[in-house]
């Protein structure tokens, strides 16, 4: 097929297919959230004020844990892909040029790591959670890199040893959520007392899962952005 | 409580030889040896026909993700396991990095996770695994082909995850619910309406691109022709039925008969001819299993209790025999260093007895001789199939797979051979037995009273006649090569026979109703 | 007209101009953007959560390693030592017929072009050592036996020896000059030379004072090519395909005729 | 009802990524529209049980306007899922790049037939 018919038949179907799509699903409005079961009796059951929280990580873990070892595996992948092929050059410590940047960086990187650990530790009160925390704090490491040359980072962050560390606490995590099987309760029950709803020590296990989570995927995002950066051998 | 030990212990396996790398290869014998406990002892709990409901955390069924063990689970938890054991006794000499044998572990994993789950957004993320798995595993060995094949294979999946992703947004938004059993009490009644139909379409389109299901599948010849032969017997015995399950599971709760039976007959079709036409040993295997992927379909789309345990025998039959293909046929790529059956037969002297066996073995259970599992599934399932086009439909998809696999004869030849590893000839063994002792394997999804009755002289008959016929067809084409179009096979193409096919779904779900 | 319309509303303009972009760069900022815009949608949708997790992946995470990963795929390394004409610098700019060539091929495969130049003798080296897909420069297609790929010849050329010169200095007395433009230096002080010089780099020397060098054409047939690192085989198919498809169309010719005569 | 609704918007998007997906041939350009694709999902879940006058669930006080949390939450995990595949995506297609010098999937497709045929 030449790229024009091709190009023909894609906007044909595709705009079917939109058609199709917005003429089937009857949306009138969102239903209200009178008969949510998670709405009637969520933040009592869990201890979480943020209910999405509550539902994440206590309601749904078995989904959430299974989509930890999806980050994990793919954590995993970057780095065999990637560093298996030797890099020519070993040293990538070049730092960014521009003034502008390090000075930006510097500056920033305090408040992007204070923003990712209030993401963690206040995930059950308010919005937040483990997964953006460490997401947003190995983002910031990545300014942090760009201001320092990656290889300072690397060096006080040791490869092998995070990479323990992140198996680790993925380890810990799925322990934990078994853990109560010990206690003669089913699997990812949470065991905790939920705690007066609102304060800080409330909601049961999931600040524990938040902060494991938390730590976890901040390595396991430095690791991808450090593989990244030492197959290009520059930042 | 076991059916949740069964995913999350394995999970728990992977992340420990992860981080005890030396002993990784030997802690997957003793995972198997406690997997194959914990399902006994589950096992004997649903025999009777009962299934076993757990809803984790002990939430009540609206909040909480369930998961149900019930005999299709574990027939084809056995048959995850079996395929694992004969893949690593296979690779027991080459030894692999322990990324392999972690990557093995996740697997068995997302399997067990997916063969009990009964919620549709918990669905999406193991399937999400199970991709992610099988992208890591075809391109283990990072040769570009491999490569290339994954990553048309993780687009082409993305994409029918997105679409899944879309029918569960319209699922909950009309019911509220994403388990399947308060959704199939929610939708009783509301079968005809346009977004329930809308929704079907876009899981069974989504769900169907991990299958096998042929139109939607168009990397699958390529990723399990192009990955090494493990892999290969992995991602076509056991992930490619994973997809098949989720349908099923589907199929008891949306009303999606009709497009399972004519997606099913295109498969089976397409792929029977893709496979007459194939002269490469792997990527003919691989289209098989696309024409084998629609049998299944016809038969869960049939609906009857006997033609679903007819059609899921299979998927554990074929599982069993396509494994050992892939494994023999592995082996006979390596010692010929050719991909293709001339070549391969002209340098036949090279491959090891074992093997050459294990290839007969196979052959025979694919080509469904009787007494075989593979004549038992097909039998059970013609059985049930009484409108006569689709009796035809599946005797000439039996037909096709029989004039291909004549094509491995001349291969057959038992003057030649020279001994095999002995690590490889254990691996087939695992795989060839449960072949040979067919009735277990049905009995894992009818009793025996109702095997013994359905499978008369008549199927047997039947069947004896196909291979008879398909080997006369052979002998008339054998002189005669086709080559069929190739281009579809490429992204952009795929893309858009999707769609077309995704409205040919529609109109089929709503003209059903 | 809400605030959330208007976003809303820059969503599709957003993605259609980002994927209709040429240029990477652009279109995975362009799609940066958009997660930020996204993110800004779902707050309006009363979603803080999937904004802040939007935000930390979809905006900032997805577009770092997208950006790390595009600067890797996407360059042409060329090595190469000057040679005038063909490729020299020119004030700030590298110039000439070669580097007009790399850069028409790198613009087909969709690549940067990175033109490096080192020490002539190092261009095999850096090709050898996989940094440097390409080497040019006055490569002369006959002399070459080493184990890069060898392009076809694009251009014919010949080649002198030249050789003399005054010893100042006995440790000045060597084969090669490091870099073309030592050669010159050299030349320029008369120092002792041997060199053999391709035509290019020959006419650019003999514009100097080669009264006291001994002045000798080599006999035979030789013409100008690249070098291709020799990992990568399908590169040399395409540049090979390039170089003929310009050859054929008259290109080629236009080319040698501006920078050559 | 508003036009220019959220979940008209999602399926205009989705409808973009696919087309952008099948006509340019450039592999990165084909991975952001794949992540436009998941991404209008993601858009249409949310949009699609929000209510307009809703309020984030966040709860401080019972019989509040709440909107529903479970499609926020099954949102989140599929951000989380979209981000792992599409890095490794991207490695793959960075180690293509680096073995066939292109990023065109119909050259890349040609090259990998021709070395399966040699």
């Amino acid at each position: 097929m030449k790229s024009t018919a091709i190009g023909i038949l894609a906007i044909l179907l595709v705009s079917a297919f939109c058609v199709l799509l917005l003429l089937t699903v009857d949306y009138h409005g969102a239903r209200g959230g009178t008969d949510n079961p998670y709405l009637a009796a969520g933040a009592s059951e869990t201890g979480a004020v943020n209910l999405v929280s509550g539902i994440y990580l206590n309601y749904r873990l078995y989904d959430s844990l299974f989509e930890l070892l999806i980050f994990s595996m793919a954590v995993l992948g970057v780095r065999f892909y990637l560093n298996a092929e030797k890099s020519t050059k070993p040293n990538v410590a070049r730092v960014a040029e521009s003034p502008v940047v390090r000075i930006a960086a510097d500056l920033l990187f305090g408040p992007i790591m204070l923003i990712g650990v209030y993401l963690i530790v206040f995930g059950h009160l308010s919005p937040g959670g483990g997964f953006s925390g460490g997401a947003v704090g190995g983002t910031g490491l990545l300014l942090c890199a760009a201001a320092l040359g990656a290889e300072v980072v690397a060096r006080r962050f040791h490869e092998q040893i995070i990479e323990q560390i992140e198996w680790g606490i993925l380890l810990l995590i799925i322990l934990f959520a078994v853990a109560p099987i010990f206690f003669d309760r089913l699997p990812l029950t949470d065991l905790l007392p939920s705690g007066r709803v609102g304060k800080l020590l409330s909601g049961g296990t999931i600040p524990i899962y938040n902060g494991l989570i938390g730590i976890k995927v901040f390595i396991g995002t430095w690791v991808v952005i450090y593989s990244f950066i030492r197959h290009r051998g520059e930042i | 409580m076991i059916i949740a030990l069964l995913p999350l212990g394995h999970f728990l396996i992977g992340v420990l030889s992860l981080l005890w790398q030396r002993g990784a290869r030997r802690i997957l014998p003793f995972a198997l040896l406690i997997d194959v406990a914990l399902i006994g002892s589950l096992w004997s709990r649903v025999a009777g026909g009962t299934s076993v409901s757990l809803v984790l955390g002990g939430w009540g069924r609206d909040l909480g993700i369930e998961l149900v063990a019930d005999k299709i689970s574990l027939g084809f938890s056995f048959l995850a396991l079996l395929l694992t054991l004969a893949v690593t006794v296979y690779l027991w000499r080459e030894r692999q990095r322990p990324y392999f044998y972690v990557l093995l572990h996740f697997l068995l994993a997302s399997v067990f996770a997916l063969v009990f789950a009964r919620d549709l957004f918990n669905i999406y993320v193991i399937i999400e695994i199970l991709t992610l798995v099988s992208f890591l595993l075809v391109g283990y060995e990072r040769k570009a082909r491999q490569i290339w094949a994954s990553l048309n294979y993780l687009i082409l999946a993305a994409l029918g995850m997105a679409m899944y992703l879309f029918g569960v947004g319209i699922i909950y938004y009309h019911t509220g619910t994403l388990n399947l059993t308060l959704l199939g009490e929610r939708i009783a009644g509301m079968q005809d309406q346009l977004w329930l139909i809308t929704a079907s379409t876009l899981l069974v389109v989504g769900v169907s691109i991990k299958a096998g299901v042929f139109v939607f599948s168009l990397w699958l010849p390529a990723a399990h022709a192009s990955a090494s032969p493990a892999v290969s017997a992995l991602l076509s015995g056991l992930v490619i039925k994973m997809g098949v399950v989720v349908l099923f599971r589907l199929s008891t709760v949306l009303d999606i008969s009709l497009p399972l039976i004519v997606l099913g007959g295109i498969t089976g079709v397409v792929g029977a001819v893709y496979t007459m036409f194939t002269y490469e040993l792997k990527r003919m295997l691989a289209f098989s299993t696309l024409s084998q992927v629609g049998y299944l379909l016809v038969g869960i789309g049939i609906g009857t209790p006997l033609a679903i345990a007819g059609s899921l025998t299979y998927g554990v039959a074929h599982g069993l025999s396509k494994g050992l293909l892939f494994l023999a046929a592995g082996q006979v790529v390596n010692t010929t260093g050719s991909a293709f059956i001339s070549e391969q037969v002209a340098r036949q002297e090279k491959i090891p007895r074992a093997t050459r066996i294990a290839l007969f073995v196979g052959t025979l259970s694919i080509i469904g001789l009787p007494p075989l599992v593979g004549f038992c599934a097909k039998g059970l399932l013609s059985a049930a199939t009484d409108s006569l086009p689709l009796h035809l439909l599946l005797v000439f998809v039996s037909l096709g797979t029989v004039v291909a696999f004549s094509k491995l004869t001349p291969l057959l030849n038992p003057r030649y051979g020279c001994s095999d590893e002995r690590a490889k000839a254990i691996s087939y063994g695992i795989l060839a037995l449960p072949i040979f002792a067919f009735l277990p394997a049905s009995f894992l999804f009818v009793s025996w009273i109702q095997v013994l009755s359905w499978l008369g002289p008549l199927q047997a008959g039947e069947s004896v006649a196909i291979i008879g016929a398909g080997f006369l067809v052979y002998l008339v084409l054998r002189g005669h090569p086709v080559r069929l179009p190739q281009r579809i096979f490429r992204l952009e193409e795929a893309i858009l026979l999707i769609l077309a096919v995704f409205f040919a779904t529609f109109f089929l779900l709503a003209g059903s109703v | 007209m809400t605030a959330r319309t208007v976003l809303l509303l820059l969503l599709p303009a957003l993605a259609i101009f980002s994927l209709s972009q040429r240029r990477r760069l652009t279109a995975v900022m362009g799609m940066g953007l958009f997660s930020l815009v996204l993110a800004a949608t779902y707050l309006f949708y009363h979603a803080p959560d999937v904004a802040i997790t939007e935000t930390a992946i979809g905006a900032a995470l997805v577009t770092f390693i997208y950006v790390l990963a595009i600067r890797k795929t996407g360059r042409l390394v060329v090595v190469c030592d000057e040679a005038p004409r063909l490729i020299a610098r020119d004030g700030g700019e590298i110039v000439g017929l070669e580097q007009e060539i790399m850069h028409g091929f790198a613009r087909e495969l969709g690549l940067d072009l990175v033109v490096r130049i080192v020490p002539r003798d190092d261009v095999g080296a850096a090709l050898n050592r996989g940094e440097a897909d390409v080497g040019a420069g006055g490569i002369i297609r006959e002399v070459q036996k080493k184990a890069e790929l060898i392009s076809m010849g694009f251009l014919p050329s010949a080649l002198y020896r030249v050789s003399g010169g005054i010893v100042k200095d006995a440790k000045h007395l060597r084969e090669n000059e490091e870099y073309f433009e030592d050669t010159l230096e050299a030349i320029r002080e008369q120092r002792s030379l041997s060199m053999t010089l391709d035509l290019a780099r020959f006419l650019a020397a003999s514009r100097l004072n080669l009264s006291n060098y001994a002045v000798e054409r080599i006999e035979g047939e030789f013409s100008y090519c690249f070098l291709v690192s020799q990992d990568q085989p399908e590169l040399l198919i395409q540049l090979n395909a390039y170089l003929t498809r310009l050859t054929e169309s008259g290109e080629m010719e236009r080319l040698i005729e501006r920078y050559m005569s | 009802m508003d036009v220019a609704n959220g979940v008209t918007i999602a399926v205009i998007l989705f409808g973009v990524g696919i087309f952008a997906l099948i006509i340019r041939r450039d592999l990165v350009i084909k991975l952001l529209a794949l992540g436009l694709i998941d991404s209008s999902s993601v858009l249409f879940l949310v949009s699609l049980n929000a209510q307009d006058n809703g309020i984030a669930p966040i709860v401080h006080g019972p019989g509040a306007n709440y909107v529903d949390p479970l499609p926020q939450a099954l949102v989140i995990s599929a951000i989380v899922i979209n981000f792992a595949l599409l890095a490794l995506a991207l490695v793959f297609v960075m180690l293509l790049v680096e073995r066939y010098h292109t990023t065109d999937s119909l050259r890349i497709a040609q090259q990998v037939e021709r070395e399966k045929r040699s």
